[in-house]
């Protein structure tokens, strides 16, 4: 069965997807146990993956035997593996934090729920493994028709809203990309992303290979709400369900991101993409934006969900910026912040969605005592937040220093100085919660009576909840730790060919 | 094939969809969209896309249109612009 | 925002008006996207699967894991329609409208009332919706020779246009034409939700359960050829066999998702009254 | 101007595409009725989708089932020409976005009966004001 | 030097981390709580005092915990001047934690158990500093002991706390990440490595201009430093529970800032490429504005924790001034400093506690006659005066002499001069303090003074570090020994 391992991590959650709609509405008991079932099957073939990509160089798959580009490949190298590994494992960890939250949220029709759910995870499995274009667009499709009615059923009265403008620009933004790949094709006559990159050098100065190229480019950044297309993300991630948000935010943008890096180096190749176009400088100058942009919007936010959302807009600036700096440091650290902020950002939803689970609505002024009705899950986005902020030993500052790195090696001061602010005014976003959550006013009065003072009682979130919590914050740590093998072992043999 | 077909299907297409988007009334708009639809296919039965056509016929200008106006039954025909 | 439309649309036209300097002229039968794969399709095709619709055979065999992955996107729409709407609590309503059929007498009900299981009376829509026997008669001599034309299309994909696609959404709309044309009610009491829903499930497990056969019996995944193994059959045509296979998979799923949105788009979820 | 002409009669089809898909994107962002905007989301789709098929055409060509596949007088595999059928795979394409296209139409139309039931109009700006009212 | 891989310093840096759990769980119970924390304090102490024979005899220990990028791991190494901190530091540790169980029982302070899990964690941050073997590991340490101050700083929980709270942390993430980070990646762009060597990491690939660059940034990205004009956060800071102040605001943080940039001039410049460069004067200069200024804002603060942050404010400097003298006798007193003005400033801070604890006073208007009432502190705050103003017989008095020394070695009259300047300034504004809390009678008639005693867990360890600071006087050998082998 080892040859099957790249199709098995697709299938294990899709199959599971079928049946759970199929038992729901016989013996709707064994639905979770299935769903686990599949993400975990999954979450073990993307760990099988990357051993066997580890020992033996990139997996290929040929899609009914038909020898690419005939047929559809799927192909697995260092770069997908891991972030497989990553959105599998994020998928299996939310699903277990959150069943009790979904249980409560959608009642008697939770098991659907589910199999959008498991729908949404194969979406980008599958995204995250073809290494056929159009394919990727299918795929994308179901992601986001998955999200789509995912964020519609989110419990505010203004989450149908959120999503229909996330469906306008999402059809623009899919569309815009299936645009480009018919130019690609129209000039290479095929979709498999080695066999166009094979066939590009010669067409390199043609004007249509470098439309469909920004089409393309521009189609992805508008599902990864990079500036100024983000304006879709702040409101659909808020008013979603908290147990939607919470896949959607750490692993829908980041494999939009991974899509841009894999156009940009395994289709386009670096050569084009440095050298014959000269984009870069115009597109850090506008992750510069994104990051600035971000930052200060997340800055005028009153409710915790949607500051975090902005926060996801600057950290996407960063990784554009790190990938289009035109350097390895930069490429590195994009890809290892990609790695990074998709458990940074699951760790603080996961965190915002054990408060919600208990506060209802995320206003700040909502967190008054927080650390005391809720000490672990507090302690768990303070790390996390530690984390987005970019404070060592957690894995945010590492994946910060190859990007700073990168920037100074190329030049764009601009580019330092964005993060560096925005890593500040992350700074103070996490310090203003952790203020209304730690340090309100002493109830009692401070000063006369010793002991815990705090106001309410511990009222904790369930016990998954917090401890799914508690390992994805462990796992910050651990990975940044050792960001040195990540680097060393994967991504740097990764981009080897692409800048020598 | 005679462009001159071709053209003209286009130029009914472009209308159909101009008027689509502009005519104050959401059935109206079903209406001339599954119009629009069913151009679209013919002129894609003309340039040999007979499966894609097929598709189109039983797709865009049908079940699209049926969604369309059971969407509008169960909201408005109102619209503004 | 009409400003910004304009100037986005604008930008893009132009940008796209640049690019098709450098395309191949129309119908162009030496451009790159006519020479480079999809000659192989056009030569190949018919030796390797006997399917003689290259469309077909592209769309069920070279490139039968997208087609799966857009069956999918059908089997999610319908997922996502029924999570989105489907509201089993019943509408604050003004009240019930029933029909004595003889006499042509529409009764108003304040509550629910409890109606003689006869066939003198039917229950009437709140909202009205034109109810006419000779749409009615019409469609109900229709709706077998739309149906039986529907498997046809399923059945003969692989020689001509069509499809389990097309086919499926052929079938789902001769549902949804019983629905427009007598009621709601009447519909679903034929083909229920479940059913529905069982069918759609079916359609992808029949689907996925072939590629999955095909993988079990030694082969990559959806590799037909291998289910020659098993039937009478050579490799070539157990390729057409398994994609008459998939095609059927691909029918029975659109044919329910087609109904089940309508039936959740037309009612609001409800799935007493609608269009 | 010969030249032009060619350069017309070989293009044109594109521009019309560009011409179409710039109308259903303009529906998108400007229109007010979000139904409204659901057209001009078919639209470009369309467009892109009529993009795809001008693709697939070729001069001289017929469509793309091989005649005489089977029974007597049957034409041998060695015979066929790519030339002479035409290109399979952007149809093939685009019956897959024709489907997503659909899917994503009934999903978008699902949302808009929510919204509407939420709100009781389908008109953004009256929403907005819904909305701020309802802060208030 | 002799490398030897060793545990030692990491179980040093864990073994207040590993009591946090301990602390968490014992919360209702403060006895036990205590308990523990005194018992980690010896259990450190101990570990940090076995250290001393081995460095002595010129050896190092080291230690790699995880591997980042070639030349800037996450790394341990005790050499000669990081061990001279971890000594007074974990010494310093031990008595404070006596006191503050005086101080924080006396006044019933709220949230105790979060208090001592805040103040283990920044102690281990600070040990960690001071054996970091590389920028980067010192950078760790030093990010984490902001952010782990900054709960003890905002202990009070009312708006004035929250206000400090936020310029504290304003002014040292604002630096740390907005100056130091870059700077430290920009030095292993350049350098590729970022261990501390006395040779410094750079060699010839630098340019002047960028090597000033790259110091002026450094020197005021460590804002824990308190380099005039970044000082404010210093008395902000003392808002927070008085042995808060004293441990960190006059031992740990600040000096966390001051052994940065200490480290940064000789271990990633080295004496040598400074001295090439001549940054060494630019930068003392600087120290002097910052020493002249402290002094004479300390002059007019009537709040007695705020004069001495002022205080604090100044004398830093001297650390930093001794190191830009780039001469061994200048370095040998700025880090001789460290010591010195660790032991005199906490015994300062603790008498202010104390007197606060008994009397609930904080101005110094208000302490005239309080000798006669509390004449064991004020006895030990003269003691403490008397170090920091460099008179014998404290341990002041040495470190000055070094920097005097240091200076004279430079030839540079104008240093001395503020040398001298400074400590005339440092005596018109503690002197008085004592002499009218002896010879004044209280401002407000007799019986101003509600106490009776002085709380004996605060006496008892101002006393130790008032004798410390004496006993250093004499026995300042080992730490110069130290201090030469790790400037060797």
């Amino acid at each position: 069965m080892l040859e099957h391992i790249p199709v098995l991590l697709i299938l294990a959650p899709l199959l599971a997807a079928f049946l759970v709609t199929g038992l729901a509405w016989i013996q709707s008991a064994y639905c979770l146990p299935l769903a686990l079932a599949g993400l975990l099957g999954s979450l073990l073939a993307s760990i099988a993956a990357l051993h066997q990509v580890m020992a033996q160089g990139a997996l290929s798959y040929e899609m009914a035997s038909w020898p690419p580009p005939v047929g559809i490949e799927l192909r697995i190298d260092l770069f997908n593996s891991l972030v497989l590994v990553v959105v599998s494992a994020v998928s299996l960890i939310n699903l277990v934090a959150s069943w009790e939250f979904i249980k409560r949220e959608f009642e008697d029709r939770k098991e659907t729920f589910l199999a959008l759910y498991l729908l949404f995870v194969t979406g980008l499995l599958g995204v995250t493994a073809t290494a056929d274009l159009f394919n990727l667009y299918v795929l994308l499709e179901i992601t986001s028709l998955s999200a789509y009615a995912l964020i519609a059923m989110g419990p505010s009265s203004r989450a149908p809203l959120a999503s229909l403008h996330y469906v306008y620009l999402g059809v623009i933004g899919a569309s815009f990309y299936l645009l480009g790949v018919g130019y690609l094709y129209i000039m290479t006559g095929s979709l498999n992303m080695g066999d166009i990159a094979s066939l590009l050098p010669a067409i390199w100065s043609s004007q249509t290979v470098l439309v469909g190229f920004v089409f393309c480019l521009v189609g992805v950044w508008i599902k990864m709400a990079f500036f100024p297309m983000h304006i879709w993300l702040p409101n659909a991630y808020t008013y979603a369900s908290m147990t939607a948000s919470r896949v959607l935010a750490p692993l829908m943008t980041k494999v939009m991101v991974y899509v841009m890096i894999r156009l940009m180096l395994t289709v386009f190749g670096a050569q084009y993409i440095f050298r014959v176009l000269d984009l870069g400088p115009v597109i850090v100058w506008l992750a510069v934006l994104a990051i600035v942009a971000g930052a200060v919007m997340a800055l005028v936010q009153r409710n915790l969900v949607k500051m975090l959302c902005y926060i996801i807009v600057s950290e996407i600036g960063y990784m554009v910026g790190g990938a289009w700096m035109g350097n390895q440091a930069g490429m590195t650290g994009s890809i290892l912040h990609l790695i990074n902020d998709a458990l940074m950002t699951f760790a603080v939803f996961l965190a915002a969605g054990n408060f919600a689970f208990k506060l209802g609505e995320l206003r700040l002024e909502n967190l008054r005592d927080l650390f005391a009705r809720m000490p672990l899950s507090s302690a768990g986005f303070v790390l996390a937040g530690m984390s987005i902020v970019g404070i060592p030993p957690t894995c945010g500052f590492f994946s910060k220093w190859y990007l700073i790195s990168g920037g100074l090696q190329a030049g764009q001061h601009a580019y330092v100085a964005a993060l560096l602010l925005s890593s500040l005014i992350n700074a103070i976003l996490f310090m203003r919660v952790v203020e209304y959550a730690y340090f309100g006013e002493v109830r009692t009065g401070h000063g006369h009576h010793g002991g815990h003072a705090h106001g309410g009682e511990m009222d904790e979130a369930p016990v998954a909840m917090v401890a799914c919590l508690l390992l994805v914050v462990a796992s910050l740590v651990l990975v940044g730790l050792y960001s040195e093998s990540i680097v060393s072992g994967m991504i740097q043999p990764f981009l080897v060919r692409s800048f020598v | 094939m005679h462009w001159q077909i071709d053209l003209f299907i286009l130029t009914l297409v472009i209308v159909c969809a101009l008027a689509a988007i502009n005519v104050r009334d959401l059935l109206g708009a079903a209406v001339l969209f599954g119009a629009y639809s069913f151009l679209m296919c013919l002129l894609w039965a003309i340039m040999g896309a007979v499966d894609v056509a097929f598709t189109e016929a039983s797709v865009g200008a049908g079940v699209s249109t049926v969604f369309f106006v059971a969407a509008v039954f169960q909201t408005t025909r109102r619209s503004k612009d | 925002m009409k400003r910004i439309g304009l100037i986005v649309v604008i930008l893009c036209g132009a940008v796209l008006l640049y690019a098709t300097r450098d395309f191949p002229a129309w119908g162009d039968p030496a451009s790159p996207a006519s020479t480079h794969v999809s000659p192989h399709y056009i030569e190949h095709a018919l030796q390797e699967t006997e399917v003689p619709n290259l469309v077909t055979a592209v769309l069920a065999d070279y490139r039968s894991y997208d087609t799966m992955f857009e069956t999918l996107v059908i089997f999610g729409a319908g997922v996502a329609c029924f999570l989105l709407l489907r509201s089993f609590g019943a509408r604050r309503r003004e009240g019930w409208y029933v029909r004595h059929i003889p006499t042509g007498v529409v009764i108003h009900f304040r509550k629910r009332p409890r109606i003689p299981h006869s066939r003198f009376f039917e229950r009437l829509d709140t909202e009205w919706v034109p109810h006419d026997l000779i749409i009615m008669t019409i469609c109900r001599i229709l709706l077998p020779f739309i149906q039986l034309f529907s498997l046809y299309v399923v059945a003969h994909g692989d020689f001509s246009p069509g499809g389990g696609f097309q086919g499926g959404v052929m079938f789902g709309a001769s549902l949804v034409l019983m629905a427009i044309s007598f009621d709601l009610r009447t519909a679903l009491s034929r083909v229920g939700e479940r059913i529905l829903a069982l069918l759609a499930f079916l359609g992808v497990v029949l689907y996925g359960g072939i590629g999955v056969l095909c993988m079990l019996l030694g082969g990559e995944f959806l590799d037909y050829s291998e289910l020659a193994k098993i039937l009478p059959v050579h490799a070539e045509e157990a390729r057409a066999l398994g994609m008459i296979g998939v095609e059927v998979g691909v029918g029975i799923a659109v044919t329910a998702v087609m109904a089940v949105i309508y039936v959740n788009i037309a009612s609001a979820g409800r799935h007493d009254e609608g269009l | 101007m010969e030249q032009l002409l060619q350069e017309i009669v070989a293009k044109y089809n594109y521009w019309l595409y560009i011409i179409l898909m710039m109308i259903g994107l303009y529906a998108i962002i400007s229109k007010n009725n979000l139904i409204k905007k659901l057209v001009g989301m078919n639209i470009f789709q369309t467009a892109i989708i009529l993009f795809f098929i001008s693709i697939s055409y070729k001069e001289q060509a017929t469509i793309p089932i091989i005649r005489n596949a089977h029974g007597p007088g049957h034409v041998s595999p060695e015979a066929i020409q790519a030339t002479a059928y035409m290109n399979p795979l952007p149809h093939v394409l685009m019956l897959t976005a024709i489907v997503v296209s659909v899917a994503t139409f009934g999903v978008a139309l699902a949302i808009a009966v929510k919204v509407y039931g939420e709100y009781e109009t389908l008109e953004e700006d009256e929403i907005r004001t819904r909305i701020r009212e309802k802060i208030k | 030097m002799d490398p030897v891989v060793s545990v030692r310093p990491l179980l040093a840096v864990l073994v207040s981390l590993a009591v946090v759990p301990v602390l968490l769980s014992s919360g209702g119970r403060p006895n036990v709580r205590e308990a523990w924390t005194i018992l980690a304090g010896l259990i450190k102490f101990g570990l940090i005092v076995s250290l001393v024979p081995g460095v002595l005899a010129g050896r190092e220990f080291s230690l790699t915990l995880f591997s980042f990028a070639p030349g800037a791991d996450i790394a341990l190494r005790v050499d000669g001047l990081g061990l001279v901190f971890a000594l007074v530091a974990s010494f310093l540790w031990m008595v404070t934690s006596l006191y503050s169980i005086g101080y924080m029982r006396g006044l019933a302070e709220h949230s105790q158990t979060r208090f001592y899990c805040f103040f283990a964690v920044a102690l281990s941050s600070t040990i960690g500093a001071a054996f970091a073997a590389n920028l980067l590991t010192l950078y760790l340490f030093y990010e984490i002991l902001s952010l782990s101050t900054y709960p003890l700083v905002t202990h009070h929980q009312d708006e004035e706390a929250r206000k400090s709270g936020r310029k504290y942390l304003a002014y040292i993430l604002g630096t740390s990440i907005g100056l130091v980070l870059p700077a430290m990646i920009l030095s292993y762009n350049v350098a590729g490595t970022l261990e501390f060597s006395q040779a410094g990491i750079f060699g010839a690939g630098i340019s002047p201009a960028m090597a000033t660059v790259l110091l002026l940034v450094f020197l005021f990205g460590f804002a824990k430093a308190a380099i005039v004009p970044l000082h404010a956060w210093l008395p902000a800071a003392m808002v927070a529970p008085t042995p808060v102040s004293a441990l960190l605001h006059a031992v740990a943080v600040v000096k966390v800032g001051a052994f940065s940039i200490v480290r940064v001039m000789t271990g990633i410049f080295g004496f040598d490429l400074l001295g090439s460069f001549h940054l060494g004067y630019p930068v003392a200069i600087i120290a002097s504005v910052t020493i002249i200024l402290g002094s004479l804002i300390a002059l007019s603060q009537d709040e007695l924790k705020r004069r001495l942050a002022f205080s604090t404010v100044s004398q830093l400097s001297y650390i930093v001034l001794g190191v830009a003298l780039l001469t061994p006798y200048g370095a040998m007193g700025g880090i001789l400093h460290i010591v010195m003005h660790a032991l005199g400033k906490i015994t300062l801070f603790f008498c202010a506690g104390a007197i606060m604890v008994a009397t609930g006073k904080k101005y110094i208007s208000e302490m005239a006659g309080i000798g006669k009432r509390m004449p064991l502190t004020m006895g030990a705050f003269f003691v403490g005066s008397l170090s920091i103003i460099g008179l014998p017989p404290c341990g002041g008095f040495i470190s000055k002499w070094y920097l005097a020394l240091g200076t004279l070695q430079k030839q540079s009259p104008l240093l001395l001069g503020v040398i001298l300047t400074s400590s005339f300034l440092n005596a018109v504004y503690f002197l008085p303090i004592v002499y009218k809390a002896f010879f004044h009678g209280p401002s407000g008639g007799k019986g101003a003074f509600s106490v009776t005693k002085e709380p004996l867990m605060c006496v008892v360890p101002l006393l130790l570090t008032a004798a410390g600071s004496v006993v250093l006087f004499f026995w300042p050998q080992l730490f110069i020994d130290l201090i030469e082998i790790g400037l060797r």
